[in-house]
């Protein structure tokens, strides 16, 4: 992987780019060689996407310039950036559900038989051989939203491919896939930089940049702090310039003291939006005092699971039971009576309402219950009390309480969530990625009320794509793989490659190793589980 | 101090955008006059709208002389005040009730158009019930009467809100439909059932003693007391019971309303068996003063509280105060028509363009560099979104 | 057959079709249901382009009431001043009817721009704008209307008279009468059915509609100005109420009347939605509403015979008011059972009622 | 549309002598002996130029005002709530004559009546039914006698189905087909005569005849104002083989009307001389089954400036001089009305002024049964 230093084929100069009360990009110098795969790496929030989107043209800079061969240019939207040979396969997919592989591919680049009709036979060919030139069969009239988050990835890939991009951006591109899935797309990006085309490569995940990069951009609060060659470079080095200081980010959980089962689930089945079983008859138990964790790339049911567990999504066969008591295809008031409390995974969508003050999500699953409540009749004094204990118990800072939760920050906005959920009276703790782009100290907090309630005796499940936080936090771990749970084991002692391995196959040891090489001669669109 | 500020930036779009629809109003009424090949008129705006205020309130601000010229002249007649402000108020009474019906449903994320059958159905029902307890004492019918009225109006309500909870058919849509059904079924009913013998016309029975009785005035009904009863109770349940702040979070955000284990399916049909309660009792209050219901009833207040509702921002309080406007508007165009000469017609354009420069709120804050809050109803985000949509 | 038809209920079934047929070959029923359906259709159509780009648009009821108006008033005027004119011998156009129309197309985009300003610029709730449309529609033409008191009228477009041996073919006769014998506007509907149709899933405007009503910022991100767009999209949706707006007042009739689009507006955007956001589809959802009116009419004026005639005029008799009422209330009724989903949910395109806030931008 | 169209009592028998205040020949210079008058008019629900009643009624009264002087001003009620506060802004205003027009409004008339002696109302299509106390009586026993107990209001009704029985009569004699249609807006009273009295007069010529007849909309401001279902109606019988069509519609008629013009069919206009207020469509209107609102109301308010008012529910119909209802002129059509048919027109109107013709005979003119 070693390059010839040959002109730049893109540089940015001095990118700067200030959003209200944050400077995303602070001077930041990038330069990009034809033929590189350039990784840029960063926290969450340092600023990657907001630089790859001035450069794709979807925001412009305060200050600095961008230089495409050498030559100054301004890029006016994405339509130019395209026309100059720039494509950006986003953090979150940009396609059309429920259009066709080939219809996303030509969106906007369209193959035309006459000025005003498609040439859908064109496309498909060019399509088709494009796949086959990054080694991948795919069937153009498949509808996207069929499709695996995987091959959805491939399909991005196609897109930029189809618009001729000399330099291709991609971010994330690797979070929501299996180990597996990387390494099909690894394969396809290192095929083109073969061909000449220049990758940027956003990634937080240390062992994939060193293993795909030829050079590594780091960015840490909006400013470049280096730049390394995986050869000279390991992860320990680059995890400290990425964060600034030397981490060990683990919280000291202590010992369990597990008790009795307090939440008990029993062969339950569960079926996804679009009809298909999602969860297919998984049984587990958790014991107060212990936090128990799922650990699993996402799509394998989780979240289906997380829903049938708090009464947002009926399961359709098996029990569960919290505390002794049957709660099967109870609602959420049920479980919350049941005693159980639950934090969202997306707390715009579930845990907050953005346009009632804080103070009134801060009583959103009490709302009816005393104090805050007599009889129909709202107190609002109980209310206010409580907003104030809560406000500084768990560090929320806001102007006051009655601000529109909107107006917080995602931490504070997720710390009163958690202050809400932790404080009921309550046996059974659902956490389903309770510190999703939340930055460091927000997540020590957190981390720290969650053992404080194991401690308390409160039976936990934490569900979290994050590896790390699953082994840092769980007592055990439970991996879910394609709506079942393939293993469980100790979390104190639990290995991450172990994990890592049965997250990407099912399977362990020898036998996953198989699945893996098997896997890769596999073509074709796979369907999601 | 802070609360005066926190009322004006409440009210200054919803004012200015009045301002505004006036002073547009007036370019109609000049540029109109003009092309119809009267003379040039600019004072034509100023008497028409004089002449409103003075019939909705009995002020007189104009004297107008032989010669069509007006000349500053304040004066108050008492009587003509009284007998003005009754007026207003009467006419404003339902329009209150039906701003509820359609403001209430906002707070859910609901746009209940279906205001008009609502009214249509309490009316009929308060018609047939106050004519079957027409010999009761008055205190008795006109409460068993009025309650008839706001039942049938809620089960019309139920109806959408039901087909929206469990089939995922968007209110806007059915409630349209609805509308036009309640004139279908109701004529026929009074045509084929409830038609009395003797008048000319096919009409219900009187409702004797459930006519609403006249507290002052010549029309100042129990009407009145009701809708201006309606108001703190709507705001207190909204705003200060555990049901409202479940239709509220239900409005604002449907999933998370349902993660606090509220119902939104059952909320949805509550909050539009609530709208149809309070256009139902719309309806009986306009029936109770008529006497009977005749097969061709028609009434436009069902739809008017759409503006009233967007005019007073969903809030009970702002409903008051638009249907005072709009309530005064009514009262005191026939004097506006005699005084004036100008198509009545004039009236629904400045209430709609009232509703134009409240759409169009971010331009007025712009134009006029004013911080103000926002006057849509932020839960109206949500129907919009529902639309088209499937079940909750 | 007619053995069957003594059968219970399903006798009074076949009966009933029996009937249909007889109404369908022999009547004006099918010209009838076609020309009552054109309004609707064309309001539909101008709803597909609205709601397949993303914009909800309820105010189809008052773009239709303004462009009638204006259509009206503009074909009134040019008649005045040029009387003389000869109309063609297919159609019966004239100068006045041709500006009359291009007038009507006008006044319906220049309304859709409102609807798209208030929408694409202003990110207003797009159901208040759609119901500020139909308010001031409402308003303004019986305003202008009560002012102008129009005594004249430019007279209408003729329907087209297909040649005799064509309507006189046994069987299909009628259909020939059904798509034929009626005026160029009604006529263009099924062209334009067609044309959408075909546009909406064969084109590159069809394709970068469909994403942008979909997925906003997909399209965005390769390059397709969504607000643009939605513009173009909207504006040309007007063209559709312009067109629904002249048939009422210069092809199907010749005055204009507050209020004469009498819920049309509405039943399009039913018809919209029971045709799943598709051209064709909505064109048979308005065939089927006006069908069923056409229908109605059809059976008060002329009952069924047999049993079913007995039965129907026996209800007649003794509920006369509800009986007749029943049948005008029947595409309202059937529009409402196709809302809640007897024929299968219908999805909206995802992103329909959501404004687009470009990214980057505040 | 209008909110409600115009109504008589079912029996139009001897009510009241018709008025002698309607031979008054109207004129159009002020006449030195009437007083000028100020003459307001509260209009029914609906629009004002509803090229009917609401119309017609003002036409009237303001031609009335013209002839003694005086002024006249307009009300178009909005709603069925208002009509008493818009009867009460021209009392406030000093009016000597308020003019009501429709049914509907008749109770707050007569209320109003009442509390104003000194001035005079006069109610289009309202039949003044009041108890021995002169209220409006809930229960239509009339035991009261209107025209003593509230001197200063007289109801007009016009006897719809006299006209409608010569329409009739002209439908059957020009139709070839032997299937006549009529449209209705709403089945309100006055519709109903009409076409009731088409349907007598029609059979009176062919017993055989079929008449077709549809009402347009229960809601009155779709069925009076919705044109093209008007015309789709129209449609619909002349495919049925109707080949003479009466619109009984308002502005819904103008659709029918139109639809016989491009079937080259009669249509028969009504109200009004259709002729007239319809020119573009006057080539195909053989003649209206006319009720003379404007006239009449002009000739009523004008009996208040020469105090000849009369009090009580006065009945128009052909009996009255000059009569008040009738056809109207042929104009260009007139080839098509042979001396045959004329003949037969003028017994039934000989038998319609004498009373012995019941125009709503062997088929009774009620509201229940459409
Ligand atoms: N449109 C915007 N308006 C305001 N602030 C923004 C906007 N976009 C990004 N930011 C802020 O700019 C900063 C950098 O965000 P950016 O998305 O570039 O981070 P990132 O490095 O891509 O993070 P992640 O790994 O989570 O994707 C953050 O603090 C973010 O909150
Ligand atoms: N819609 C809004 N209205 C008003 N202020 C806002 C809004 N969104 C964000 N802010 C303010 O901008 C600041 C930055 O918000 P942002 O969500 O980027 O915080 P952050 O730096 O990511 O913090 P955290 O780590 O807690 O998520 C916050 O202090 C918040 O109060
Ligand atoms: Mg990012
Ligand atoms: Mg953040």
């Amino acid at each position: 992987m070693t390059q010839t230093v040959s002109a730049p084929a893109l540089e940015m100069r001095g990118i700067t780019k200030r959003y209200p009360g944050v400077v995303a990009n602070d001077g930041i110098d990038l330069e990009i060689r034809p033929g590189e795969i350039h990784a840029l790496l960063g926290e969450n929030g340092a600023g990657k996407s907001t630089l790859m989107n001035i450069l794709y043209g979807l925001a412009t800079p305060d200050a600095g310039e961008i230089l495409l061969d050498d030559t100054a240019v301004t890029i006016a939207g994405p339509a130019d950036a395209i026309a100059r040979g720039i494509s950006m396969v986003h953090q979150h997919f940009m396609l059309v559900p429920v259009l066709s592989v080939a219809d996303n591919i030509l969106l906007g680049e369209e193959t035309m038989a006459n000025p005003i009709f498609l040439d859908r036979r064109e496309a498909h060919r060019r399509i088709v051989d494009l796949g086959k030139r990054f080694g991948f069969d795919i069937d153009p009239e498949m509808k996207v939203e069929s499709l695996s988050v995987g091959w959805q990835q491939r399909v991005e890939i196609l897109k930029a491919l189809y618009r001729d991009a000399r330099i291709l951006v991609l971010d994330e591109p690797t979070a929501v896939l299996t180990p597996q899935e990387t390494k099909d797309i690894f394969l396809v990006l290192q095929r083109l930089a073969d061909e000449g085309h220049s990758i940027i490569f956003i990634s937080h995940k240390l062992f994939e940049v060193l293993e795909i990069a030829d050079r590594i951009t780091v960015i840490r609060r909006g400013q470049v702090v280096g730049t390394r060659i995986p050869s000279e470079t390991n992860e320990d080095d680059l995890a400290e310039l990425m964060v600034g200081r030397n981490v060990q980010l683990v919280v000291d959980r202590g010992e369990s003291h597990p008790a009795e089962p307090a939440l008990t689930v029993n062969d339950l089945r569960v079926t996804d939006d679009r009809g298909q079983e999602s969860v297919k008859g998984v049984s587990f138990e958790v014991r107060a005092g212990e936090i128990f964790g799922i650990a699993g790339v996402a799509g394998n049911g989780q979240e289906e699971l997380v829903e049938a567990l708090t009464g947002l999504r009926s399961p359709t066969a098996g029990q569960v039971s919290v505390a002794g008591k049957d709660v099967t295809r109870h609602g959420p008031r049920a479980l919350q009576q049941a005693g159980m409390s639950f934090v969202p995974g997306d707390r715009h969508r579930f845990g907050l309402v953005l346009s009632f003050p804080l103070e009134d999500n801060l009583i959103l699953t009490q709302y009816d219950e005393a104090p805050y409540s007599r009889g129909m009749v709202r107190n609002d004094a109980a209310i206010r009390a409580w907003a104030k204990q809560a406000i500084a118990e768990y560090d929320i800072r806001t102007p006051s309480a009655t601000v529109t939760a909107g107006t917080l920050s995602g931490g504070n906005q997720q710390k009163a969530v958690v202050a809400r959920e932790f404080s009921r009276k309550l046996t059974t703790l659902i956490l389903d990625q309770p510190t999703r782009g939340l930055d460091v100290g927000s997540i020590e907090f957190i981390h720290r009320q969650v053992v404080a309630k194991r401690d308390a005796g409160a039976a936990i499940l934490l569900v979290s794509a994050e590896l790390d936080e699953v082994l840092e936090l769980s007592d055990r771990v439970a991996v879910m793989y394609r709506g079942e749970i393939v293993a469980v084991v100790d979390g104190p002692t639990a290995e991450r490659e172990d994990i890592g391995l049965l997250m990407a196959t099912g399977r362990r040891g020898a036998a996953a190793e198989a699945a893996l090489v098997a896997a890769t001669h596999v073509t074709g669109p796979g369907v999601e589980a | 101090m802070t609360a005066l500020r926190r009322l004006w930036a409440l009210a200054v779009i919803p004012i200015i955008s009045i301002v505004l629809a006036l002073l547009l109003g007036s370019l109609l009424i000049i540029a109109s006059s003009l092309a119809i090949g009267e003379s040039l008129n600019l004072l034509l705006p100023l008497i028409a709208y004089e002449s409103l205020l003075e019939g909705a309130t009995g002020l007189s601000l104009l004297d107008v002389n032989a010669a069509g010229v007006p000349s500053l002249a304040f004066s108050i007649d008492p009587d003509r005040a009284a007998r003005a402000l009754t007026s207003t108020v009467a006419a404003a009474a339902p329009l209150v009730l039906t701003g509820l019906a359609v403001g209430v449903g906002f707070k859910a994320g609901l746009f209940n158009i279906g205001g008009t059958g609502q009214v249509l159905v309490g009316a009929f029902v308060a018609a047939i019930v106050g004519a079957a307890v027409a010999d009761q004492p008055v205190p008795i019918a006109v409460t068993v009467a009025l309650a008839a009225g706001a039942l049938g109006g809620a089960f019309y309500g139920f109806i959408p809100g039901a087909l929206k909870a469990f089939t995922g058919a968007h209110e806007v849509v059915s409630t349209i439909m609805l509308n036009s059904l309640a004139f279908f079924i109701i004529v026929g009913l009074v045509n084929d059932i409830f038609k009395i013998v003797g008048p000319s016309f096919a009409r219900t029975a009187d409702v004797g003693n459930a006519a609403l009785p006249v507290l002052f005035g010549r029309n100042g009904t129990v009407g009145v007391l009701i809708a201006l009863a309606a108001v703190p109770i709507t705001w207190f349940l909204i705003y200060r019971t555990t049901l409202g702040f479940e239709i509220r979070t239900v409005g604002a955000n449907p999933s998370a309303a349902r993660y606090a284990g509220m119902s939104p399916r059952r909320l949805i049909i509550l909050t539009m068996s609530l709208c149809g309660l309070f256009a139902g009792l719309a309806g009986s209050i306009e029936i109770l003063t008529l006497g009977y219901y005749p097969a061709v009833f028609g009434t436009g207040i069902g739809f008017a509280g759409i503006t009233v509702a967007l005019l007073g921002r969903a809030h009970p309080v702002g409903i008051l105060l638009a249907a005072l406007l709009l309530g005064g508007m009514r009262a005191g165009a026939p004097s506006m028509q005699i005084t004036a000469n100008i198509p009545i017609e004039i009236i629904d354009v400045i209430q709609g363009l009232i509703l134009l420069f409240l759409a169009a709120e971010v331009v007025i804050r712009r134009t006029f560099r004013i911080r103000a809050e926002r006057v849509t109803p932020g839960e109206l985000g949500t129907v919009a979104k529902t639309y088209g949509e499937g079940t909750v | 057959m007619e053995v069957l038809f003594d059968i219970p209920i399903l006798g009074f079934v076949l009966q009933f079709i029996a009937y249909l047929i007889e109404a369908v070959t022999t009547t004006n029923l099918a010209p009838q249901t076609l020309q009552l359906a054109t309004p609707i259709a064309l309001g539909a159509l101008c709803g597909i382009m609205n709601e397949r780009s993303g914009i909800v648009n309820i105010g189809i009821e008052g773009m239709m009431l303004t462009a009638a108006f204006v259509g009206f008033m503009v074909a009134m005027l040019v008649h005045e001043a040029m009387p003389q004119s000869e109309p063609t011998a297919i159609f019966g156009f004239t100068p006045a009817l041709v500006i009359g129309i291009l007038a009507a197309i006008g006044a319906g985009m220049l309304v859709s721009a409102l609807h798209a300003w208030l929408c694409v610029t202003v990110r207003a709730d797009q159901i208040i704008s759609g119901t500020v449309i139909n308010i001031i529609a409402l308003g303004l033409t019986g305003y202008l209307n009560r002012l102008i008191q129009p005594t004249g009228s430019a007279g209408t477009l003729d329907p087209f008279r297909p040649p005799e041996f064509l309507v006189d073919l046994p069987v299909v006769g009628w259909i020939f009468r059904m798509f034929l014998a009626v005026g160029p506007i009604t006529m263009s509907v099924i062209v334009f059915v067609i044309i959408l149709q075909i546009l909406l899933f064969r084109s590159r405007w069809g394709l970068r509609t469909r994403a942008v009503g979909e997925h906003p910022r997909a399209a965005d991100t390769v390059g397709i100005d969504v607000l643009k767009l939605r513009y173009r999209n909207v504006i040309l949706g007007g063209i559709f109420a312009g067109l629904a707006g002249a048939w009422l007042t210069l092809e199907f009739n010749q005055s204009f009347q507050n209020g004469m689009t009498a819920n049309r507006g509405f039943i399009a955007l039913a018809a919209v939605i029971f045709g799943r956001w598709t051209p064709i589809g909505a064109f048979g959802g308005a065939l089927l509403f006006m069908f069923s009116e056409a229908l109605g009419i059809a059976i008060r004026s002329n009952p069924p015979e047999g049993d079913l005639g007995v039965f129907l005029s026996g209800i007649q008799a003794a509920y006369p008011s509800l009986y007749n009422n029943a049948f005008g209330a029947m595409p309202y009724l059937l529009t409402l059972i196709v809302l809640a989903g007897v024929v299968g949910r219908s999805v909206a395109p995802a992103a329909v009622g959501r404004p687009y806030v470009k990214e980057g931008a505040s | 549309g209008p909110g409600a169209a115009s109504t008589a009592p079912s029996a139009p028998a001897s009510v009241a002598p018709p008025s002698e205040a309607a031979s008054e020949a109207p004129s159009t210079e002020p006449s030195a002996a009437l007083t000028p008058i100020k003459v307001g008019v509260v209009t029914d629900v609906g629009q004002l130029e509803d090229k009917s009643f609401n119309q017609s009624s003002n036409e009237g009264a303001l031609a009335a005002a013209e002839a003694t002087g005086g002024t006249h001003d307009v009300i178009v009620t909005q709603a069925i709530g208002d009509y008493a506060a818009n009867i009460q802004t021209f009392i406030d205003a000093d009016f000597d004559v308020i003019v009501t027009v429709g049914f509907l409004i008749g109770t707050d008339t007569a209320i109003a009546a009442k509390a104003n002696p000194d001035i005079k109302f006069v109610g289009v299509d309202q039949g003044v039914c009041v108890d021995a106390e002169g209220v409006p009586d809930p229960t239509f026993a009339c035991a009261g006698d209107a025209a003593t107990l509230i001197p200063n209001y007289q109801g007009i009704v016009f006897a719809e189905a006299q006209p409608g029985y010569l329409a009739g009569i002209v439908a059957a004699s020009l139709s070839k087909t032997g299937t006549i249609g009529a449209v209705g807006g709403t089945n309100v009273p006055a519709v109903v005569n009409y076409w009731r009295g088409y349907e007598n007069g029609a059979k009176s010529v062919n017993a055989d005849i079929e008449v077709l007849y549809q009402e347009t909309d229960p809601n009155p401001s779709v069925g009076f104002n919705d044109q093209a279902k008007g015309r789709a109606i129209a449609g619909q019988f002349i495919g049925q083989d109707a080949d003479v069509l009466f619109q009984i519609a308002g502005l819904t008629g103008v659709g029918v009307l139109e639809a016989a013009c491009d079937a080259n069919l009669v249509g028969i206009g009504v109200d009004v001389d259709q002729a007239v207020s319809l020119p573009n469509l006057a080539k195909c209107i053989v003649t209206s089954a006319e009720k003379k609102l404007k006239d009449t109301v002009q000739a009523v308010v004008t009996s208040v400036a020469s105090d000849t008012f009369q009090a009580g529910t006065v009945v128009y119909d052909a009996a009255s001089t000059p009569p008040a209802i009738g056809l109207s002129d042929y104009h260009d059509n007139a080839a098509l009305i042979t001396p045959e048919i004329q003949a037969l027109l003028d017994t039934a109107l000989d038998g319609l002024k004498a009373g012995t013709l019941d125009p709503c005979s062997p088929t009774k003119c009620t509201v229940s049964g459409t």
